[in-house]
């Protein structure tokens, strides 16, 4: 595992360094490719073939997509990114202050093992993947509003790139 | 093993808030946001891993399972945040063509003479 | 693209296949992984894959924009409706144990219907906005 | 079933379903309609509620028959269903209102998405404030977030979509820091019930990644206040919008936002941590008189009139931040009143200006906020809009008889609780900034001559008047009889604080 996390860090670090956008995408698929290999590492099957699907396909094809509609690579910057390193540093320190603090790794008596989990595991309704029956039926609610946040945006998406009124002539989809 | 997973998840969590504030050009930003959004998916579910789990798959074989909670929580904000990506993408197609531009500077610019230029002016 | 004969012979071929695969995710989702939202993706990528193959319009022309809005809206309600069918049946919002006599039965039902929701709506979507990205472009009067 | 008993739920998602019946229809008058008994069916029952937790005090509903903390929880006490109260009440009178401004304000064939966003927005926002769990919070947090991007965005002006573009970045960075904030408390309590996170992290209280949770969640929900100088997105978002979202957004997005605030303040991380352990007080009493002075002496030298009126939100949100820093149920109180008072004041006045923005546009055009050289004189031909606006920027002010004067008084009160009289003149002098750019509007609309071309202009429609008018009345209505919202305010911070009620 140490290995694909080193490969993410080399990955995001080129996407910063990358003024090529067509590369910077396929570096992010790739980036989101390795993420969900390490979440297989980590047991998160689900996790891992939605991480797959969504980071490395679909987000691939929306940037291409978008990316195709503007045509466009990043300029070089013009000032000096002394507000953004600053701002990331101390984002930085302060995270590291609190992650070393936490529970160890794989510490069966960390509070997130010890409390609610258990009850789930129990499989008192029957479904053998705990990862649906937590996310449809426990925590439905929050599933419910997952959907609401797809439907925003797709009627979003509808609102903003709707042609306005002059439809003109649809074919050639090789946007995609 | 701990403090190296930790610290990756906080390399890449920096890496991408810097590119989002840092970066002009509006695709690359949100490249950066997912960057940042999905780093934060280690943090939840790094910790939910047991030594000898396996998947929260339950079948008589196991009996010791990884934390499924995190996972759950996870697999909504990984839909979050490709709805966000989405939409930023449509917005910056339409900056693009609005404008002609996706580079934050020249958009400012351009903003700055549409406000000296024509103030207000009906037709 | 739309004049390689191999690539629509493959298509034929592998979009049943794609779609095949994408219901058996939607109801092996309490065995093993997947779920309504994965089986969404990949429903929507076979018909994405259609598109590329035999064209944006012969996609329109068999999954209308029309019936691809309806989706969006229909997935949404069909969760939210089966949160008020647990009303109407006397328990709390999104309570599943009242949808039948038995309990258990009751939880499988209800996460059958959430998780066909959910799958409608992403399906939906990522099919819409295929459809609003490949076709936005074409217009050109913003472009040279 | 009795509706009574499901009304928490209810309260969040008719509102939330009317959208998706929107998009099915397809059609704007029917989607109007539907969003619109939405809103409305959102608004009873949320005075349905608020009469049940003065009866019968906290309510708790196990959504899914779930016990909580395995299940998610909805959870109304007093603060809860007094900004309940607010947010949809305030979509209920802007609801109607935008009926006569969208049709010219965004084309025909997006109202139905247009009414669709709204619905979103507004379940998304409720329930951020009705639920009892810290993940479910993000969730509807970005359903309010992403709908409320795509309102922006479909402001007729080019700058609204970069505008909706910086909200979206700065925004979901405010939202991926909450996750952070989030998941740095389920690591250390595991639990995401937010009564049993408060319970259990009086064990772990003192330890490093508590305060790092602490430090996320303020500058990821700052972020969505606009505390400043996290305020930047604010300005044009505001300005570029179609005025009914400026005004619902005004009103409700960042009130809730600073409800989030002092729910994890008082209610999960407890007044003793959050005040003593970290010099967040000073800080966030540093913030707001920033926000007070340089963000109400920018309004001033706005020339367009929602510009100006946005630079004075941040400046009022300073004033709400600063009662949240005393830690004290005076100060608390104050805060509380003034999420009111103050959004119903800005409600009103950008539904005014959006009436009186397409009064000044001649039919058939795109409206363009004016300028102010064109607001010369208008008094005399939009005499009702015009002193509403007036008698809601007094408001703004603080002059006694309006609401914002019980806010500030409040506020006054609560420095000199704590002696620290300085800050009672700070009070009184950043006020004199909003008497400056009030009275900018009174000097052109009264006192100047209109200009000669100005006689197609007629006062706005009554559909338009009356919804804004109902807001100006309540404006005065709230300085006078205060029984209700101090009433809500005190018995809401005094729960929080937990000292009786």
């Amino acid at each position: 595992m140490h290995v694909l996390l080193i490969l993410m860090m080399l990955a995001v670090l080129a996407i910063a360094r990358t003024r090529n956008l067509f590369s910077v995408i396929v570096l992010s698929g790739i980036y989101s490719f390795l993420m969900a290999t390490v979440f297989v590492a980590l047991d998160a099957v689900d996790v891992a073939m939605t991480e797959a699907a969504v980071g490395a396909g679909v987000s691939t094809v929306l940037l291409l997509g978008a990316l195709h509609l503007c045509r466009s690579d990043e300029a070089k910057p013009t000032h000096r990114p002394w507000i953004p390193l600053s701002l990331s540093t101390a984002t930085a320190a302060m995270l590291i202050y609190g992650a070393l603090g936490l529970p160890g790794f794989a510490d069966p008596d960390a509070p997130i093992h010890r409390h609610v989990v258990p009850r789930y595991l129990q499989n008192e309704i029957d479904i053998p993947n705990v990862v649906t029956a937590v996310l449809a039926s426990f925590r439905g609610f929050d599933t419910l509003g997952e959907t609401a946040v797809v439907f925003t945006a797709g009627a979003g998406i509808i609102a903003l790139l709707r042609r306005r009124k002059k439809n003109g002539k649809e074919g050639n989809p090789d946007a995609g | 093993m701990t403090h190296f997973t930790y610290m990756a998840t906080v390399f890449l969590m920096v890496a991408g808030l810097y590119i989002v504030i840092a970066r002009g050009n509006l695709i690359k930003k949100l490249i950066g946001l997912s960057i940042l959004q999905s780093s934060v998916f280690l943090l939840y579910v790094a910790p939910g891993k047991l030594l000898g789990g396996t998947a929260p798959i339950l079948s008589p074989e196991f009996s010791l399972y990884s934390n499924p909670l995190p996972h759950v929580l996870i697999l909504t904000a990984i839909v979050v945040g490709v709805a966000t990506l989405a939409l930023g993408l449509a917005i910056t197609v339409r900056i693009r063509e609005a404008y002609g531009t996706i580079e934050e500077d020249e958009i400012v610019a351009l903003d700055q003479d549409d406000f000296h230029d024509r103030p207000e002016n009906q037709s | 693209m739309q004049d390689d004969l191999v690539l629509r012979v493959i298509g034929k071929i592998l979009i049943p296949y794609i779609l095949l695969f994408a219901v058996y995710v939607q109801f092996h989702g309490d065995f093993g992984p997947g779920g309504g939202f994965q089986a969404g993706v990949i429903f929507a990528t076979g018909i994405v894959f259609y598109a590329l193959i035999f064209g944006l319009q012969q996609a329109r022309a068999v999954i209308s924009d029309g019936f691809v809005e309806a989706m969006l809206a229909a997935g949404v309600l069909l969760y939210a409706g089966i949160g008020v069918a647990g009303l109407l049946l006397g328990g709390n919002y999104l309570d599943y144990f009242v949808l039948s006599s038995d309990p258990i039965h009751g939880q499988h039902r209800g996460i059958f219907w959430v998780e066909l929701g959910v799958a409608i709506t992403v399906c939906g979507v990522m099919i819409k906005i295929f459809y609003m990205f490949a076709s936005h472009g074409d217009g050109g009067e913003h472009r040279q | 079933m009795s509706i009574s008993a499901h009304l928490p739920v209810l309260q969040v998602v008719l509102p939330l379903i009317s959208a998706p019946l929107a998009v099915l229809l397809r059609h704007g008058g029917f989607a109007a309609a539907i969003v619109t008994t939405g809103a409305w069916a959102a608004f009873a029952a949320a005075i349905g509620l608020w009469l049940q937790v003065a009866e019968s005090g906290t309510l708790s509903y196990h959504i899914g028959n779930w016990a909580p903390p395995w299940g998610i929880e909805y959870r109304v006490d007093r603060l809860t269903s007094f900004v309940l109260l607010l947010v949809s009440g305030t979509a209920a009178i802007v609801l109607p209102w935008s009926r006569a401004s969208i049709e010219r304000e965004i084309p025909q064939e997006l109202h139905y998405l247009y009414y669709a966003m709204f619905g979103l927005c507004l379940a998304g926002l409720l329930g951020i404030t009705i639920t009892g769990d810290a993940f479910n919070i993000f969730v509807f947090l970005e359903i309010s977030s992403l709908a409320t991007y795509v309102l922006i965005a479909m402001g007729r002006d080019r700058r609204a979509l970069t505008a909706a573009y910086r909200y979206l970045i700065m925004g979901s960075i405010g939202a991926t820091f909450i996750v952070i904030g989030i998941g740095f408390l389920y690591l250390m309590t595991g639990t995401l019930n937010l009564a049993d996170m408060a319970v259990r992290l009086r064990e772990v209280e003192n330890t490093r990644p508590v305060l790092v949770a602490l430090a996320f969640l303020t500058v990821g929900i700052s972020l969505k206040l606009a505390l400043f100088p996290l305020h930047q997105w604010l300005p044009n978002a505001y300005t570029y919008a179609p005025s009914a979202v400026t005004a619902f957004l005004a009103a409700t997005a960042t009130k809730v936002s600073v409800y989030v605030l002092i729910r994890f303040y008082y209610s999960i991380f407890g007044e003793s941590l959050v005040f003593e352990q970290l010099p967040l007080p000073q800080i966030m009493l540093v913030l707001s008189l920033l926000a007070m002075f340089i963000a109400s002496f920018i309004a001033i030298f706005q020339d367009n009139l929602k510009l100006l009126f946005a630079y004075s939100s941040i400046g009022q949100i300073g004033y709400i931040t600063l009662g949240l820093s005393f830690g004290s149920v005076t100060g608390l109180t104050g805060s509380i009143v003034h999420l009111l008072n103050h959004g119903i004041a800005k409600a009103a006045i950008f539904l005014l200006i959006g009436g009186l923005v397409l009064g000044l546009t001649r039919p058939g055009t795109t409206p363009v906020v004016p300028g102010f050289d064109r607001l010369a004189g208008l008094s005399k031909k939009m005499p009702l809009t015009c002193i509403g606006i007036v008698i809601a920027g007094l408001s703004l002010i603080g002059v006694p008889g309006t609401a914002g004067f019980i806010s500030k008084w409040y506020l006054i009160l609560a420095a000199l609780e704590q002696g620290q009289f300085w800050l009672v003149g700070a009070i009184v002098l950043s006020s004199l900034l909003a008497v400056a750019y009030v009275w900018r509007f009174v000097e052109v609309a009264y006192f100047s001559p209109p200009p000669a071309s100005s006689t197609d202009i007629k006062e706005a429609p009554f559909s338009l008047l009356a919804p804004a008018w109902l807001l100006v009345i309540a404006t005065l209505w709230f300085g006078l009889d205060t029984s209700f919202s101090i009433g809500a305010a005190s018995d809401a911070a005094r729960q929080l604080l937990k000292t009786g009620s």
